[in-house]
């Protein structure tokens, strides 16, 4: 089914496309290091401190480091209105957000320390966990923190029958399975990897390459953004 | 290069605020009683049904309105309801931890609740939808995603302008159910609210101050303002007294900057 | 309109007079100090703690002592009866009662050291945080903490366009502004400044001077309370 | 001269309590059986629907009482509903923080509330507004202003005392809906428990302990009796044994005091 | 009335016959010690925990140790299904149990350290405070911890006019009285009295006569239980 | 003796984990792909609508079933609601404490939810009482009693067999309102979902970790499956990276693994 190329989604995509995808990094004045993330309709800032002294101190550990995530919605974010106080699901998403960008951190060399990470969900429309994996990543380069690889992050799944990429909200909802997945392109690794919904051996492999390849396209966007505004830095500087 | 944003301020560096600010200076250059520089932006979270973005400096602000439905208080059955929320979230400043709202973000939310409220902002004695039982409800949710000082200005502003760009969802009642009619109308402004806050440092009355300055500050006064010149809010914040001369001096003040930050929603939108 | 002498509120109230106040001093034998007022129908308790060292010790500042407030309403004072659990008014009027009370003690001479002041409501008629701070004041006295002055807490407002002093409850919920003060009157400084209402800057003007005559009366009850609670204990230890 | 008033009360103090009491003497020269002085006042706070205000010695308890409606217990569907709350406020005693209710103050609710239901306080069956929908619901609420020992027999007559003053508001179903009749009368007492808490120290058992006594105690026993000598709760707590002659002499000496207490409230309202 | 040795209660028990009981020590792998108990429909687990250091240690005590209990329910337990939030109940009953339990031990011993009992009731059926506090006292002597004596509990009351022991859950709700007991029959102490519901002097004394009688049957299952433990032990070790 | 039940394993025994797995064995004797033994005992709680005890070697795991009534979530109007609790109580391991669920309790339950809801465990259209006004709630409780490791797998199979086990109370619209018919039938179960745990642990992939390998495990991948090897859920979970190879082998194990474990439930039943 998939190979048919005249099909177009309800958002007018083909099955293997992105939806429109813009970062910005170095957005907040007050973070050590920041980015904005637009994916489709969603929009998610995220702010790094870090690495810092841990308080409080006894969560600090003598040999490494400490990652920290929130993952958190705003209460306008979706409609209806999300109560503040944070629900299980965003524990889950904090918790696999963490384990997702760890790998791409050098922890052992910020011993005592913590480096926090803030993602907030200003417009959520299916996929912020994902979209707010890709901004942290660049918010954590963006604080100058040496990273093995970025991470990317990009959902693939199976909508009325098709496996597709990148599912939008409505897709999400009324598909039949989603699958988000994080990827380092260099190191080759996956560092998120969820699946909700009822996928055959052979779709779920299918789903995981076009993951796969979703992700390495967000690797260059995130490149980009890096380096724009490693230029503008460069052209503030140079005045 | 990322000093001053937020997080302690050096003593030294409260001690030049404090000094330059007795000599009638500010360390970022501006006059005692300019306001850094104001943008608003609406319609920035399109799926709310109003919403705004405000930056004043480096502060910024996310206001999002829904208006959904529910029963009135009981001390007010005909009424509407008008609810402020503020977070201040853990990325806006490197002291800021996550967790339940404290008296700060609590602080910030009643204070741009009373400007509203008290202004008349919208009227809720047109509000009902069952008599008594159930009527419009506003839900303003603040989203404070930098805090680089003077959080109300901005976040009264935020609210304002997210409130007059806001489309409202018309409900009916269909076999006595609240149910959506599918048909919207802009929500009906009546009033355009704005607060000026002053800080009291080294002795003098100053406008939007940094955060910096807010270190360093003795006390703050906001002072909310309608567009006839009527005062419809007061809030006193901070350790130190204020003489009722700095008060006077203060509401005159408040009232020269107003229309000029109204400028910035009547124009903006 | 004020000038009218003869006209009269619904409790019989001239448009500048305080409501009946009763102020007792050293009303609860745990506290180092307490107060007990009555302002109208308005029942407030008050008793410090303190100078007492920091718990816990993180909280305790090397160079100077703190002030920690507590305001808190009784479940049985309000009709209807309120939820146990703190409000976010709850909080706010914590907040700004120890602003208020803040500019009258030398904190500096208690360093490592907390003040405690928590004030219980009884019965709420309206200006509960005023007269908590009115009472609060006479409780630090009382504990034998010195005072740059007493501070003196009292509303002004405007009720059917009238300007008045010392809302009631009634004048409060159906007035049309409401404006809680609080003032140090030998040093001339307003410690607490709230506005809730619509006022012309003419009639605020009025109602900041109005709520300072106000205050200067309540503050000559405080006095008087201190020197019975003074006299009633050289007469105990006369004995 | 504030020492014992609260607070960590020395070894040697506790010591000397001990003997003293092993003794039959107590530090504040009363019997081992005797009450401090108990005052009992009613009608304290005019706006509930009924109150009381109760001093044992220096202990301070005043009992707020409110008559509302609301849905029945699921296993009790057809009967009105009584809810004790308390709170240890933090002015009652220096080592009282802020916050959610902690053991003391649950188990002297609880303790409380068992008494008045055991005891048939009200005719519980009696209360419905709309058969198995609405009943009404009494709110007890305890507020401790001074701790000096024994708060449970404070309380208990704190409670007692408030619910005999009480002004019942009459409800009735106006179309469907609970409203208010504008009617009242006073509510129906059927009986007038009293508890009586004694303390072991020193091998004794006392009645009415301090609050240096009970920092001294080895355990408690709480026995809550009505006017016909039933008794309708008992509470031991504390972290040592008694043996089945301690409780039976503890009963013994509750139902001998049992009369005295409750003579302050049936000569009090 | 109770002379009337004809007569049965609901589910077919004479006025002074315990429910069935059975007990089992070691249950639990991972905890120091534990017991499982069934006592009619009910079916409670206990874990020990310690001797161990006192975490966090600002609680610790330096002349002794402490004990900490927590009475639980799960969810399934009751019909309706309970939160799993903490009641004022659970919060009482957790206090008791400390109180019933801590004369038996040497607390003494242990300075700086805590013994931490966890009661988690899977079914109640009435009675589950005692059966809790039954099988945490076989739960601390399978932790090898030194007891002055085993604490047994069980309790009597009034249903339909008769003196009865050991009521059930329907006895409990619809009896006239319930008096949950724990008691150390060699040391003749009394560790836990409670009584709920309406009783004579007279009938409360034969109560606690009843209760006692019955925490010494319960005692002997206690120690059968333990002798249990101890031969299988025995016999293990033997191989 | 007592050690390895959980707490802290020390680092000498985590490399020895580890140099073990890495040349193919295990410390406690098992292949990489052993499963402990498993065992499956349904009933457990008689008066709950339905219920299981699984073991898996030490790792002990119940499930509750309720079967109640309440509204439909807000986007699915027509469907019943199926919510997955999970409490890993103190007396599990050395390392819980008390407290509200954590990350760990919270991703269980969601990871078994998941696995149920995706393989549409129970037809969840068939569940409507009155059209989006009520449904059929099933809540499943989960209650860790022995934490030995594999928790995810334990509490799935927990789950699935005690939903298996049930028997549902039939309600019934009387007057407007839901009541129980008194009628109870068997719950129809559509599916019979089982999850594999796999640990990569020194470079290796195991299945059915205990504790000590979890400490030692670099990172955790679930997969849940269907009786008809479809995947119904994946959860990956640890600081750890995967290759693409590493998954799509854990998958192949996982689905080779499922039906052995699937026939202990049903067989079991």
């Amino acid at each position: 089914m998939s190979s048919n190329e005249e099909w177009r989604r309800v958002d007018g995509r083909r099955w293997d496309e992105l939806r429109e995808i813009r970062i910005e990094s170095g957005v907040l004045p007050n973070a050590d290091g920041s980015a904005y993330i637009e994916m489709g309709r969603n929009k998610i800032i995220v702010g790094v401190y870090g690495p810092r002294e841990m308080h409080p101190k006894h969560l600090a550990r003598p040999h490494t480091g400490i990652l920290r995530c929130r993952y958190h919605m705003a209460p306008f974010s979706t409609e209806p209105r999300r109560s503040p106080a944070p629900s299980r699901r965003d524990m889950e998403i904090t918790m696999v957000m963490r384990y997702a960008l760890e790998p791409a951190i050098f922890l052992e060399r910020y011993p005592r320390s913590t480096i926090d990470v803030y993602a907030e969900v200003l417009q959520a429309d299916g996929g912020t966990r994902c979209a707010s994996i890709t901004a942290a990543a660049v918010a954590l380069a963006d604080a100058g923190i040496p990273l093995k690889d970025l991470v990317a992050a990009c959902s693939a799944g199976k909508y009325e029958g098709r496996i597709v990429l990148d599912l939008n909200d409505h897709e999400d909802k009324y598909g039949e399975a989603d699958l988000p997945l994080a990827y380092m392109p260099n190191l080759g690794s996956i560092t998120l990897l969820q699946m909700d919904g009822l996928l055959s051996p052979e779709e779920l492999d299918r789903c995981i390459n076009l993951a796969i390849e979703g992700c390495r396209k967000i690797y260059e966007v995130q490149r980009e953004a890096l380096k724009r505004k490693y230029e503008a830095k460069k052209e503030v500087e140079g005045n | 290069m990322k000093s001053g944003k937020g997080g302690f301020t050096s003593r030294l560096k409260l001690k030049r605020i404090q000094e330059a600010i007795s000599s009638g200076k500010r360390l970022d250059g501006r006059g005692l009683e300019d306001y850094r520089d104001i943008r608003v932006k609406t319609g920035v979270i399109e799926k709310a049904d109003g919403s705004s973005e405000v930056f004043i400096g480096d502060t910024r602000v996310i206001a999002g309105i829904e208006i959904s439905h529910g029963p009135p208080f009981e001390d007010t059955p005909g009424e509407g309801i008008l609810i402020c929320n503020a977070e201040i979230v853990p990325l806006a400043s490197p002291d800021i931890e996550p967790g339940p709202p404290d008296e700060v973000s609590v602080e910030l939310a009643r204070v741009v609740d009373r400007g509203l409220r008290s202004a008349g902002i919208v009227d809720f004695s047109k509000m009902e939808i069952i008599p008594k039982k159930t009527v419009y409800v506003i839900n303003v949710d603040l989203f404070v995603l930098n805090h680089a000082g003077n959080l109300i200005d901005a976040s009264t502003l935020a609210a304002v302008a997210a409130l007059r760009s806001t489309i409202k969802p018309i409900f009916e009642v269909r076999n006595g159910e609240v149910v959506p009619s599918g048909r919207k109308e802009p929500l009906e402004i009546k009033s355009t609210p704005v607060s000026v806050t002053l800080s009291k440092i080294g002795g003098a009355l100053i406008v939007d101050p940094t955060s910096e300055e807010e270190d360093a500050m003795e006390t703050r006064l906001t002072i909310t303002l309608d567009e006839k010149g009527n005062v419809c809010a007061i809030q006193k914040s901070g350790p130190e007294a204020l003489t009722p001369e700095e008060v006077r001096k203060a509401i005159s003040i408040a009232a020269s900057k107003a229309p000029e930050i109204r400028s910035k929603i009547i124009g903006g939108t």
